[in-house]
């Protein structure tokens, strides 16, 4: 078996062997900003092999995107009326997502992070389970065995050290699960990252790394977090292929996430794609964008719109009936109706779950301190005067 | 009291200072805690050169609280910057600094995010004064928002501290007035030995009224002051029992304090603020003068500060005891998700639970 | 006693092995410590395909102390397996695995190599059951040599036991014995929640006769057994004091209380080896029957496990102590260079003293 | 200021921008293990400008090969003898410290591991200061402010970030000083190995990365470690030049690293270089390197020896002189006798020393601690029965 087939054909012309691990010129583009295919001027240099996928995918893809600028704009609407506590929204950045999604099998694994609820949703978690931890009631509502999703990870790239080892556990008992592990372009600097691209390589496990760069970190931009060429350059350093694309693109995402994930499961070993996206949003609604960046700047990246991009593209090309457009929509509609009823609908966590979960058993000194809290909250509401 | 008074004095250094830059503030001020720590590092900066400021988004942004805000703008991107986001990166590269130099405060973003860093931390940071026989020390401090109250989800409301207390060669402070953020940081900056400033995050924007002129002329006197590292202050004078608490739990002792005084009990409260180096003297002498004691603390008790304090005390006052020492602590579980918190924070009704199991009767 | 008597035994189950692995060793036989957690080890992976091991230098080798030795051999380079070297990746990797079905027991070459890991850890290992509602378990052993006595240079002797000690959602286990050494292995790896795994290096290379079909039978039969996990020993017994010690400080604890029968003294020995969770019963029973306790540990005492011990006794046995509860820890330093431990280390007399001090004549 | 300037020209023809990051396609040498120079076969696509050092250079960098093997053996006699707890060997690995040592100005910093006894020497530090650690009184015996050299690191990888932040210290001060920082293959695997690239690289401050790829961790060949095609990949991917050099060569080793401390004291930022080399001897003293590699493997390094080769390339220069061939052997001679001297002679540390260091001035605690023990160590000298 060797390191690395079919995806590495086609490269620019490097004269040197490892080449061919170094991604393609400019970031992969299928669908241009403006909708239309294929644009003459940035295919020089692309790797041939990236084919636009067929119609019923896209149309797939865009009634996906569909519903994850819905979840967003609901999402938004509800820490708005504070109805939820925190949510760190993926508006413009669903293409990446959903392009994760639509690429794994369902026996595949997915390693969110905190801003890919739209990936968590598109892998069929109920809305209500994956808004748990966002309304404040528990860590995590969802189960990660049942979806094969992993709860969104918070700190920075440690997931990516858990793909490698779900897939590793999976290899080793001859399974063929592709897990496949999302990242910001700022977690690409914690150590972590580096572990796990190794760790990948070496024991080369079927794990496909895909960094959303949305081109900052909160506040910080790419070039105070990296300055090498692009991110998806370090891939050789670990000698696995890396490849670069235009994360608003979904075709092209399609494309080369797909191969990525079909070579992974063909026992091709992992790769690393950086997809270039952008943040329309603040970081979360705690924080404020206008800080740190020009409102040009934002608003030069709404034409490149993965929604708006692909409908296009669909329209265009005579794809998109109305019949489909309002059926995306109120599927879209239905899901937000699911977190706006949810969300209405008080909840109260219970105190005593505090102890249960934290070993199998819950040691004697945490019966002690569970008893406590159950005493203090009994008396708590015991008429004034009488005490147990 | 507002500022409004002060807002027109002339500020003098300010003068010259590059647009966008704020007036110093002098005077008297009402400010909130987080600006007394921006203060702190502004007027150490000012005195001193080799004072530097970087974490993540402490730039361009001025920190996700805000505490680093207008550092750049006033000293420059070469003495307040973004880092890329690598915790150990930033210990480790600040370590670097310290032995040429320098001295790095840097901040880790929230408490659980400082863990990358820990092997620096532990490794280097604490031992490396020890190593070098004092050849080389390491002027540094790191700043770690910490504890909860706040709603915040996991990872960002851990109470990390017994991880420092518990590792020889680090000081470990943490400030729960106002005033103290300014005086406790300034005096970090200036111990030649690495500090772990442990900044209550629910503090951040409680307020208070300081005189800025006089908190300054404590550092700007030439005669050595004495700092408040090791000294831990009363909070509260009372005679029937000791509350012992620190950081964020100090305001929670103090309303204990106040709901117990209107039941007739007078308890004492200490903010032992210097956890490493402990406060044994003014401690003890407080137990010992009431013959009780309650320690409060946020984080898992179980080998924890309260712990160490509650071992402390036993093992020194032993027989001025008229009762076991207390903790009210929180669980041994994670830190809970922001609506079940308020059933995991030691609050008053749970202080004063313990305090009425303190054996009055025997 | 010597092995030769069981060396012609028939050993059933290594029978179609592989070249160059050794025959299972069964019945009545001499092994160190550090061969009882090989077999450990070895008996659980060929009971559960499942059970993985790997870390730095773990297969071929087997392991800078040899504790893995033989198992890449027996069980192929796919169950256990060196790992490129980074201590958050194997940690991570192995929490990956258990999420997916495996049981992964990593070894951390020493105790301060641990904490590149200690974010994964922490944030991680410790809190994922909770998290989950308990949905995913992670049932993986982290195994680390830890403490001192071997005369190793630095970053090689640190107590670390506070660090997990302190961590919710950790198992803490560190066995004295040989027969501990396997039982509470085999008890680690069997335990859906995660353990930390601490093994005194300076007990590696101590032996005993142990009979290993017996220690097995435990664990074969399918009833399921009593684990020691959160379970105590009396490794000694005695009246006038109790001496309470864990890993490394057993043998010096014991040492102690002989010593003190010669001068007529008679001390209980409390081996504590469930550090998580910590066996309060067991304790507070012995601390109750002789009024009178010590301490030992080999750490820093400063908000340490021995500081927990402390504080727990003094709150439940308050009413049964004739004096305060005392500590012989390490100072809290970082652990000295080779020449200097022994100065360090609680040793017999430093026990003594403390029971001597223990206020006998009040 | 460009990113990488002179360093990079005439890398393989390979046809892309950021190529010129990437090592040459063989590892630079210059004299090749029979001593001759530029063996014809070699040198296709190295980059032109690694010229061969003057006969003086060499001939000093002799010297210093020929002092550093009388360390090493010197050592292991020390440990032999029971004299000293432990020794890692260089034995075979000299080139790349004395290379190290010889491409840095006094005012430049040293960053090395535990390994690298030779190269600290090199540096200048008291012989018996160097070897305090290793035979057990403190955890150092050097002033590193003096020698401009960090103790020798243990935690793997910690080391390069303190390098970072000594450079970058002395960068806003606008000193022209250079940290290399040496580092084993296995350490590339750390996270702080990622954080360290990263962040000289950001910065852009002057620092050298020096990997002595020995071929194994303990018994952990490079295979199980990594499997790109070279660690000096890896620097692509940080945005900086990477180069793979000879280990064993210490003209090629001083043309190389000398290069790249040039670049990085002309604001040129950060370099990678990956010297390949190999540890004669076991991992130290404790370690028995049978268990892991074969005779075969061992023997098939003697021939690239770098004192021989270069001895062998000199002698038929004849640029060796019988003299300089004698004064190298009594300077070296010289060493080891006062390594052989101090380390005969009885040392007590005094153990008032464990409390004096922690902090600039011992906390009440450990005034306490310190007593007690001052105490203790007094009442067993007192006469029996007799106590204070
Ligand atoms: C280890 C760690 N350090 C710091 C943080 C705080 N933090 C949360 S998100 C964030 C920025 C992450 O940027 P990036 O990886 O680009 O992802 P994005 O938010 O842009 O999707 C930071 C610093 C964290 N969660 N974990
Ligand atoms: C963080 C950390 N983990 C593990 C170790 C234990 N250890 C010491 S040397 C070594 C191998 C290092 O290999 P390499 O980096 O190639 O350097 P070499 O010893 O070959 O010079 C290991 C695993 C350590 N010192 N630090
Ligand atoms: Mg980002
Ligand atoms: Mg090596």
């Amino acid at each position: 078996m060797t390191n690395h087939p079919e995806f590495i054909e086609n490269t620019a012309n490097d004269g040197r062997a490892e080449g061919n691990l170094l991604p393609s010129v400019q970031p992969v583009q299928l669908i241009a900003p403006e909708g239309t295919k294929h644009p003459e001027s940035a295919t020089a240099g692309w790797k041939e092999r990236y084919a636009l996928p067929s119609v019923d995918t896209l149309l797939e893809g865009y009634g996906r995107l569909v519903m994850g600028r819905r979840i967003n704009d609901q999402a938004n609407a509800l820490v708005r009326q504070g109805r939820m506590a925190v949510y760190p929204s993926s508006f413009g950045q669903e293409a990446c997502q959903v392009a994760a999604d639509m690429c794994l099998d369902q026996d595949d694994w997915l390693f969110p992070t905190y801003r890919d609820t739209v990936a968590i949703l598109g892998r069929g978690v109920d809305p209500l389970e994956a808004f748990e931890s966002l309304r404040g009631d528990w860590h995590s509502g969802f189960d990660p065995k049942e979806y094969k999703t992993a709860l969104p990870a918070t700190p920075l790239a440690t997931q990516l050290l858990h793909a490698v080892g779900v897939a590793h556990a999976a290899k080793l008992r001859g399974e063929d699960t592709v897990a496949l592990a999302l990242c910001g372009d700022g977690a690409s600097s914690e150590g972590d990252f580096h572990e796990a691209l190794n760790f990948a390589a070496v024991f080369h496990v079927p794990v496909v790394f895909l960094i959303q760069n949305n081109q900052y970190a909160i506040s910080v931009p790419l070039r105070q977090q990296n300055v090498a060429q692009s991110l998806a350059h370090k891939a050789i350093g670990y000698g696995m292929p890396g490849e670069r694309v235009d994360g608003n693109d979904l075709a092209a995402l399609l494309s080369v996430v797909g191969a990525a994930v079909k070579r992974a499961r063909d026992g091709g070993g992992p790769a690393l794609i950086e997809a270039h996206t952008y943040r329309m949003e603040s970081h979360t609604n705690a924080d404020d964008a206008t800080r740190y960046r020009s409102a040009e700047e934002v608003a030069s990246w709404a034409p490149k719109d993965p929604l708006l991009r692909l409908q296009k593209y669909l329209h265009d090309a005579g794809e998109l009936s109305a019949d489909d457009a309002e059926r995306f929509a109120s599927d879209a509609e239905a899901v937000a109706k699911i977190l706006r009823d949810g969300l209405k609908t008080e909840t109260s966590p219970d105190p005593a779950d505090l102890f249960r979960y934290v070993y199998s058993e819950p040691t004697p000194q945490l019966h002690e301190q569970s008893r406590m809290l159950a005493d203090e909250l009994a008396s708590a509401l015991a008429p004034e005067g009488v005490s147990s | 009291m507002t500022t409004t008074a002060n807002r027109t004095k002339p500020a003098a250094r300010a003068s010259g200072a590059p647009a966008g830059v704020e007036p110093v503030l002098t005077g008297v001020q009402t400010i909130t805690f987080a600006k007394a720590l921006t203060l702190a590092m502004a007027d150490a900066m000012e005195a001193d050169t080799s004072v530097l400021v970087f974490g993540e988004d402490v730039g361009t942004l001025g920190g996700v609280f805000r505490v680093t805000d207008g550092l750049t703008r006033r000293f420059g991107p070469e003495r307040c910057f973004d880092t890329p986001l690598a915790e150990a990166g930033i210990v480790g590269m600040a370590t670097g600094m310290a032995m040429n130099g320098m001295r790095p405060v840097v901040e880790m973003q929230f408490d659980a995010f400082a863990y990358p860093a820990f092997e620096q931390i532990t490794s280097h940071v604490a031992k490396m004064g020890n190593r070098t026989r004092g050849l080389v020390r390491l002027p540094m401090v790191i700043r770690i928002p910490y504890a909860g109250g706040i709603g915040g989800v996991e990872h960002h409301c851990d109470s990390s501290e017994a991880y420092y207390v518990h590792t020889p060669g680090l000081t470990v402070l943490t400030p729960s007035t106002v005033t103290d953020a300014y005086v406790m940081l300034r005096d970090a900056i200036a111990s030649p030995d690495p500090v772990v400033f442990l900044e209550p995050k629910k503090l951040y924007f409680t307020k208070d009224t300081v005189d800025l002129d006089e908190l300054r002329s404590r550092y700007d006197a030439d005669a050595s002051v004495s700092s408040s590292i090791g000294t831990s202050v009363v909070a509260r004078e009372g005679t029937d029992a000791t509350l012992i608490a620190y950081g964020p739990s100090v305001s929670i002792a103090l309303a204990a304090a106040e709901t117990a005084a209107t039941e007739g009990r007078s308890l004492q409260v200490i903010d032992v603020r210097s956890l490493v180096p402990f406060d044994d003297e003014g401690v003890c002498a407080a137990v010992r003068s009431t013959g009780r004691a309650v320690v409060i603390a946020e984080a898992p008790g179980f080998a924890s500060m309260a712990a160490e304090i509650v071992a402390r005390i036993q093992e020194r006052c032993f027989h001025s005891l008229a009762a076991p020492v207390l903790r009210v602590t929180g669980f041994d579980i994670p830190y809970p998700a922001p609506r079940l918190e308020k059933y995991y924070l030691p609050g008053v009704d749970r202080i004063l639970d313990a305090v009425d199991n303190l054996q009055w009767e025997n």
